[in-house]
């Protein structure tokens, strides 16, 4: 089971990067599912089945694979775009950056100790690396609705991290953070809806009045 | 008999009068009954300042009152030492004779904003009082910058006017400035004794950094208030854009505030550096010298005058400067005069400057400008204000029989007995500086005085100009009436100032008695008397012979040419035209010169210059444009690009995380 | 005692006897006759005599301008010593109320021009004020130059202080003072080269275009008015230029005397043959003046 | 009793939604208001002792902050009945249900010593602003809504990462997570370095970001330039503070851990000098005026930065400006959206001569700049006068030195925006519209002056002595 976790978690990468490749939002935002879903499957690979663990991946599984991505697509069709524009950066050179950062994740997760049980996992590397992912998005795509996404995947990269505490955690906490990503995403998406009605486009370059002279 | 009730509680009652003489302006519904409220209030309290300042000055002990104040800054102490009286009794007389003033010279019916300035003018001398008497640093920079708060609202009062707005920001920046350096000065001294409270004097011996650290912020915090050069440049604006009472409390008793405080730091020290004197003696006759020749070509009355308070500041701090180079050569004479001279004119400046300034007031309610080209002729419409005019400007040129002079006769005696015998007799340079400074004190007055007052008029203004109200004459006529006192008998400020330079300068009463013998304070009021007798002698012969010969009345004579009009006098642009030309090396000059093509200039043609201030316009101005430059540059990072905002996050998680731990 | 008569009878007396002097000696070098030595005093009794007319822009100041400046004169002329003898009234310090006196005397000469409200008289008093500033830096150079040899801070013995010894020992310093004693007296006096007092052309004098518009005794106040401050400060150069002392009272005084017309006939010497300078030209000698006092103070102090 | 301060604004929220009358329901907020501050009074007076979880606490860092946003609201909300009677055009019903909802999670900051549930109540002031500064539905603010709600969201998310290390080096330690503050001060010696410190650099880039520091302050401009007065002075004082307290529970856990203090000091006090020295640039000719309060806040959550990083003698500076950043903005805050409302507009090119138009709110606007600008006898001048003598005080004269030049730069920035719009005659060519002085919308800020006032001169005993406190929970031995 245990290695299974770890492949999955080699798929979170792999996600990671395609999503650095692609410029057609739908794919990102499917990609963002699976990958929301892997993440709701994760809990369940590694530690004991239990009742808890049952409502926190039917959870996750919900939110992030299912919920989230509906209303992102949603407003996607509402607003009439298929592709992200122009990035600030071109996809090849993201593409090589997500890479070296995800090879820089593995370094620095070196140099943080582990419990002995985590000893051998990949959660610390694959949480940075998709913090970083979310990062590289953030800062590198124009379309508002594709810096959600990176916010969704810098989201998960803190979620993977979570994972090695959602035992030891009280679930309150666990719930809290989900429901405020679902609060936050959804104000995030009729904030999207209107900055589509104001601006007739979401390209988030054209929110740009707010400067300095 | 001073002895029943300790002096400090009345100074402290009076600066309460004061603080809250403004308060029952505001409610009463009636304004103009709270202005005089407010002035009976202010006079009042200056009657117990005073009465406590003499009961002090005879040798009442002071009390020093603890105020347990729960801010984290120690208990708050407030106490009166001499050095305190000597700044305080012109306080409480110039506040006094403002108040008065003020009340028909800034009547609630005709402007709106007097409820305000007399809310804020009596803050303003309060604060003052509390500045004078705090001992402790934190309470003492509270009182310092209520201070410099409220005058700024005094400076602004005439808010509207873009002018006024100018010089304010600029007061604001040279006083907020100035505060930071107080702010460095007082917690490097908090560091240094472990406490808030002021170190007792002499008791203070620091690092020699750390001194130099102290005694140069001390400088700039202090200096700049005073208007020490080149930290003048806030003074001629403001002074000539507040109300002419604000003027004169501001100049006459605000700019003492600063040299209190450098009195006041330079006692912590056991022993003061040896630069230090000859520090503040340069950068005093930097003052005077640059003062006066930035007076001497100005045309705007007030700021001639604000220009001149430069140079009096510049006088006070040669004064201190020669008794601290005396400490230093041990030259007991030149510590004794030095001080003698510094607290002399102290008093006297406030009483010739608050006079001049008030006086400027009547001129610009009777004529509506500042300009002094603009008047003439006025010494016939105003046959009160003219001749305390005229004491004025002779006291402030230090000529006898006046008081200006007793102050500079200290000094004179100072730097030329022990000055020229010293082993580095550079302090004796002081007596040609200060003839310089007088000789050119005397063409700025007689330019001042008689191109205002003499003469035709030069503008229908001036032609209607009109004497003001005795609530206003009244305040000017005491105030001239102390400067012909002092002046006239000397030994009275010398017996008022004693005490205070045997305190500050920690000598002992037969040393003192025996300089002061040696500066002629009796032979002085004998000439003085002489010199009255002799001008009533001769003058009342020529009354007599003038009664019994013929005499006629004519056009002034026009060297020949028939017509004279008023508009061919003499200017006050004209008056000073030769010496700023001299001056070109010290005060830097605009002139704008017609040119022209025929032999007679065309109608309208004008010539006129204005004087640069070269801190404000030279340096200032451009470094503030370059800096303003610069920051507009600095400004592009915040562009309006989320993902770039997003970058700064994500930067600065990397650099923490790659600070060396 | 004597002296002291004797000093307030020369003080009040002799100084118009030295403006005829200085007359008949232009007048003896344009090959004229020239007025009586007592010319002056001629005039000043008819001036005494003479009706007064009056600007109507004049004020009281008008007429309390040469009263004033005279008292002060006065005043200054019994502080000086003369012919060797202590002054009348003498205390340490009073150097310095010697020279605040002239001030004073400026202060009031020059608003009561500018009382008139005539544009030359404004250009006059502007002229005196400015010229003065830069004379004023050489008086005192000089006088703490000589309190600094004779450790005093009194004129009687700052004055007498000079003697032939001390000529000799320190000639130099002396020969600078004297020179830049010499200008500021042509100066302070406007005597050639700074300025005319005879010329007919108001735009270019400076004491006389002051004077134009008094009248009659105060004409004659003014006139003797600077008779005598021409003798105060030409006693000033005289006890240092000439410091002889022979010990005997009435000796010494007829030396002064004789120093004082001698000084007259120099400076009328001095009128014929230089012209007046260009006004622009007139402060550059002062700062040279003023130049050669600094010179003399630091020669003293080395 | 404490929940009743969590509960209660959520009780008026749902009265706000039923309120059907857009002229009644902001009456909801005063009530709520009063009650609270009420609560607050007597809970400040005697606290109940921790909850038998430890989760709930409410201690005297913890009563700082409850005072300060309760008094922040309660004027807030005295001054929202004036503000939205004028503003009778715009639905208020997300206003006050936002309000409200706020109000109650910044309770819940204050009061909590789990910092999991404090990162939720922080994560829900966030995410309640939001409607708030789209209040005026326009092009503007919603670019400003859309930074603030990303950059606060990427903020909060990588302060939640930070909270995970910190669990996750308590797991490390004992085979336990927890991030209830007693324990975890109480094994602090024992936990891991390496995360410790991922943990506090974290979590100071997450609450960082929530409060402002820069650089990453960059919603900070948008948001409260583009919001009303009111949500601009919530957002300063009361989302400010709470982050803030949350910055202070790790500042308590890196001081019990020993080491890793002198590195989250450091860090402070460099975002700290970063802090003023960004505002000083952006300050001076910043020509729209709630932009520029915008940069103030920054100063002043840099100065506070400072204060903590000094330690010592400057915590109760930096303690008590917390308190005193807030009320004074709350003053320039409400007085600059009178003015905003009387001249439509808040570019200083037209607004001038407010001095003369609005005596009132010109006057306080003027009077809270000469406050913040640390100018006695207003209390700023307190604290940053405690921060900076103390700077000396410890030798760190570069320190010293350089916050007195950008208060000096901040200041000439701040006097060249502010005092060409209070001062001059008021432009002819701008059509003066209706908007008055009224005692609703000039009363609230005018109060905080006053109470501004009273804590420069003589600040109550009670309040000595809770900031002492606070000062001592954070390493100064009283």
């Amino acid at each position: 089971m245990i290695v299974l976790a770890d492949q999955l978690l080699v798929l979170v990468m792999l996600i990671n990067l395609v999503m650095l490749g692609t410029s057609r939002l739908i794919f990102s935002i499917r990609a963002v599912a699976v990958q929301g879903v892997i993440l709701g499957v994760l809990p369940g690979l590694i530690h004991p089945f239990s009742f808890h663990l049952t409502v926190i991946t039917v959870v996750i599984i919900l939110a992030k694979g299912i919920i989230i991505p509906f209303l992102i697509s949603d407003a996607v069709r509402k607003a009439h775009i298929r592709r992200e524009v122009e990035p600030f950066i071109g996809y090849v050179p993201t593409l090589l950056i997500g890479a070296v950062f995800t090879a820089l994740s593995f370094a620095f997760a070196q140099n943080l100790p582990l419990a002995p049980e985590h000893k051998d996992l990949l959660f610390v590397p694959a949480s940075i690396a998709t913090l970083l992912t979310g990062f590289l998005l953030l800062t590198t795509r124009r379309k508002a609705i594709s810096q959600v996404i990176g916010y969704l995947v810098l989201e998960n990269g803190i979620f993977v991290f979570g994972l090695l505490l959602s035992e030891a955690m009280p679930a309150m906490v666990e719930a809290g953070a989900l429901l405020d990503l679902l609060v936050g995403i959804f104000i995030m998406g009729i904030v999207i809806n209107h900055i589509s009605r104001e601006f007739s486009s979401i390209d988030t370059s054209r929110l740009q009045t707010l400067k300095e002279e | 008999m001073f002895s029943a009730v300790d002096p400090t509680i009345y100074l402290l009652a009076a600066a309460t009068l004061m603080a809250l003489s403004g308060v029952p302006g505001l409610a009463l519904n009636r304004p103009a009954w709270g202005q005089h409220l407010a002035a009976f209030l202010v006079v009042v309290a200056a009657f117990m300042g005073e009465y406590a300042a003499v009961a002090l000055l005879t040798g009442s002990p002071g009390v020093t009152y603890q105020v347990d104040w729960p801010l984290p800054f120690g208990p708050a102490l407030l106490s009166a030492d001499l050095l305190s009286v000597i700044f305080l009794m012109p306080l409480f007389l110039v506040a006094g004779c403002v108040s008065v003033y003020s009340v028909a010279y800034w009547p609630a019916h005709k402007h709106a904003s007097a409820g305000k300035l007399t809310l804020f003018l009596g803050i303003f001398a309060a604060s003052m009082v509390i500045v004078v008497m705090a001992r402790n640093s934190v309470l003492f920079i509270m009182a310092w910058e209520i201070m410099a708060l409220s005058a700024y609202f005094l400076l602004t009062s005439e808010q509207q006017n873009p002018d006024v707005q100018r010089v304010g920001i600029v007061y604001l920046f040279a006083t907020h400035t100035g505060s930071m350096a107080l702010f460095a000065m007082f917690s490097l001294l908090r560091e240094a004794t472990g406490t808030f409270a002021f170190p007792l004097s002499h008791s203070l011996s620091l690092p020699v950094t750390v001194a130099a650290v102290v005694i140069i912020t001390a400088l700039i915090g202090f200096g700049g208030k005073a208007g020490l050069m080149p930290l003048h440049y806030w003074l001629p604006g403001a002074h000539a854009n507040a109300p002419s009472h604000v003027s004169a409390m501001m100049s006459g008793v605000m700019l003492k505030m600063g040299i209190y405080g450098i009195l006041r730091t330079l006692s912590f020290f056991v022993g003061v550096p040896a630069w230090v004197g000859w520090l503040i003696l340069l950068l005093g006759a930097w003052s005077a010298i640059n003062g006066i020749a930035m007076a001497a070509g100005q045309r705007d009355l007030k700021r001639l005058l604000a220009c001149s308070s430069i140079e009096n500041i510049g006088i006070i701090f040669i004064g201190i400067g020669l008794a601290l180079v005396g400490v230093q050569l041990h030259a007991p004479y030149l510590v004794v005069c030095g001080l003698f001279g510094a607290f002399i004119h102290i008093i006297n400046h406030g009483l010739f400057k608050s006079l001049l300034f008030l006086g400027s007031g009547v001129l610009i309610h009777a004529t509506g400008t500042r300009e002094i080209d603009r008047m003439g002729g006025l010494a016939r419409r105003m046959p009160i204000t003219s001749p305390l005019f005229l004491i004025g400007s002779l006291a402030i040129c230090g000529l006898p029989p006046l008081n200006g002079f007793v102050g500079e006769l200290f000094l004179y005696v100072g730097a030329i007995s022990d000055g020229i015998i010293a082993p580095l007799p550079l302090a004796a340079l002081v007596a040609p500086v200060l003839a310089l400074v007088g000789g050119l004190a005397v063409m700025t007055f007689v330019k001042l005085y008689g191109i205002i007052f003499l003469g035709a008029p030069r503008s229908d203004a001036a032609a209607h100009g009109h004497e003001a109200t005795a609530t206003m004459t009244a305040p000017m006529f005491l105030l001239a009436t102390g400067c012909l006192a002092a002046g006239m008998v000397p030994v009275l400020l010398v017996r008022l100032v004693s005490p205070v330079v045997a305190f500050y300068g920690d000598v002992a009463a037969p040393a003192l008695a025996r300089i002061t013998s040696r500066v002629p304070i009796v032979p002085l009021t004998i000439v003085n008397i002489l010199l009255v007798v002799l001008v009533a002698v001769i003058g009342a012969a020529y009354l007599l012979r003038l009664r019994r010969l013929p005499r006629a009345q004519g056009s002034t004579w026009g060297c020949a040419y028939p017509v004279p009009t008023p508009r061919m006098q003499y200017t006050g642009t004209s008056f000073s035209e030769m010496m700023v030309n001299l001056l070109g090396a010290i005060v830097a000059t605009n002139r704008r010169r017609p040119t022209l093509a025929t032999a007679f200039p065309a109608a309208g043609t004008r010539f006129s210059y204005t004087l640069t201030e070269t801190v404000l316009d030279r340096i200032l101005t451009p470094v503030f444009a370059g800096v303003g430059l610069a920051f507009s540059y600095l400004r592009r990072v915040q562009h309006g690009q989320l993902h770039i905002y997003v970058l700064y996050i994500f930067a600065t998680l990397c650099v923490l995380i790659i600070w060396p731990h | 005692m004597t002296d002291i008569i004797i000093h307030c009878a020369v003080a009040l007396l002799f100084p118009p006897l030295l403006l005829g002097v200085i007359g008949k000696t232009k007048a003896a070098f344009a090959g004229r006759v020239g007025a009586p030595y007592l010319q002056p005093y001629y005039d000043l009794i008819k001036l005494f005599r003479k009706g007064s007319v009056f600007s109507e822009t004049t004020t009281w100041v008008f007429r309390a301008g040469p009263v004033i400046t005279l008292s002060a004169t006065l005043i200054a002329a019994l502080l000086i010593p003369l012919g060797r003898h202590a002054a009348v009234i003498s205390f340490s310090g009073d150097l310095i109320l010697f020279a605040y006196l002239f001030g004073l005397s400026r202060f009031f000469t020059t608003i009561a021009a500018l009382d008139t409200g005539s544009s030359f008289e404004g250009m006059g008093a502007a002229r005196e004020v400015t010229f003065s500033c830069l004379a004023e830096p050489t008086l005192f150079f000089s006088l703490i130059t000589l309190a600094r040899m004779s450790r005093s801070l009194t004129l009687s013995n700052i004055l007498t202080h000079p003697t032939p010894a001390i000529w000799l020992a320190s000639g130099a310093s002396m020969l600078l003072l004297v020179g830049a004693l010499f200008i500021t007296l042509l100066a302070e006096n406007s005597r050639i080269p700074f300025d005319d007092p005879n010329t007919h052309l108001e735009l270019t004098m400076i004491h006389e275009v002051m004077v134009l518009d008094h009248s009659g005794p105060a004409f004659g106040i003014i006139l003797y008015g600077a008779a005598l401050k021409l003798f105060v400060l030409g006693a000033v150069f005289v006890n240092i230029a000439l410091p002889i002392a022979t010990g005997n009272p009435l000796i010494d005084w007829a030396i002064f005397i004789l120093a004082m017309l001698v000084l007259a006939v120099t400076i009328g010497t001095v009128e014929s043959v230089m012209a007046r300078l260009r006004l622009v030209r007139i402060p550059q000698l002062l700062v040279g003046a003023t130049i050669l006092s600094a010179f003399a103070l630091m020669l003293v102090l080395r | 009793m404490l929940y009743a301060l969590v509960l209660l604004p959520l009780l008026g929220a749902l009265c706000a939604w039923i309120v059907p009358d857009n002229r009644l329901r902001p009456l909801v907020l005063p009530v709520t208001g009063t009650i609270h501050i009420a609560l607050t009074a007597i809970l400040l007076g005697a606290a109940p002792p921790p909850s038998p979880g430890g989760w709930i606490w409410l201690d005297p860092l913890g009563k700082i902050v409850l005072l300060s946003i309760s008094l922040l609201f309660v004027v807030c909300a005295y001054y929202a009945v004036g503000y939205l009677a004028y503003r009778q055009e715009r639905p208020n019903r997300v206003l006050c249900m936002g309000l409200l909802v706020c109000l109650s999670a910044m309770s819940m900051v204050t009061m909590t010593q789990h910092l999991g549930l404090m990162w939720v109540a922080l994560e829900t002031t966030t995410v309640s602003m939001a409607p708030l500064i789209y209040f005026n539905h326009n092009a503007r603010s919603i670019e400003a809504t859309w930074k603030y709600l990303l950059l606060c969201s990427v903020g909060i998310g990588l302060a939640l990462l930070g909270l995970m290390f910190l669990a996750y080096s308590t797991y490390l330690a004992h085979h336990d997570a927890t991030l209830l503050l007693g324990p975890l001060m109480a094994s602090a010696r024992e936990l891991n370095p390496a995360w410790l410190h991922a943990a506090a650099i974290f979590l100071l880039v997450g609450y960082g970001t929530k409060m402002g520091l820069a650089p990453l302050h960059a919603w900070k401009p948008d948001a409260y330039g583009e919001a009303p007065g009111l949500v601009g002075a919530m957002l300063a004082c009361g989302l400010v503070n709470c982050a803030l307290l949350s910055i202070l529970r790790v500042y308590q856990i890196c001081l019990a851990s020993g080491t890793e203090i002198r590195f989250f000091q450091q860090a402070l006090l460099g975002m700290g000098l970063l802090s003023m020295a960004f505002a000083a640039v952006f300050m001076a000719r910043q020509a729209d005026f709630k932009r520029m309060l915008a940069y103030s806040s920054v100063e002043h959550v840099g100065i506070i930065a400072i204060g903590l990083g000094l330690g010592k003698g400057a915590l109760y500076g930096a303690l008590f400006h917390l308190l005193n950043n807030g009320m004074t903005k709350v003053v320039l805050f409400l007085s600059s959206g009178n003015i905003h409302r009387s001249y439509s507009n808040k570019t200083t090119d037209v607004v001038k001569g407010a001095l003369t138009r609005l005596p009132w709110s010109g006057g306080l606007f003027l009077a809270g700049f000469i406050a913040i600008t640390g100018s006695p006898p207003f209390s700023p001048f307190i604290s940053e006068y405690t921060i900076v003598s103390s700077a000396f005080i410890d030798g760190r004269y570069w320190v010293g030195g350089l916050f007195l030049l950008f208060l000096v730069i901040v200041f000439i920035g701040m006097a060249l925006t502010v005092l060409p719009m209070v001062m001059g005659a008021p432009p002819v060519d701008v059509e003066p519209n209706d908007y008055k002085d009224r005692l609703l919308t000039v009363g609230p800020p005018l109060f905080m002056m006053t109470l501004t006032l009273l804590l420069g001169v003589w600040p109550p005993e009670f309040l000595v002595v809770l900031l002492k406190d606070g000062a001592a929970m954070l390493g100064v031995l009283s």
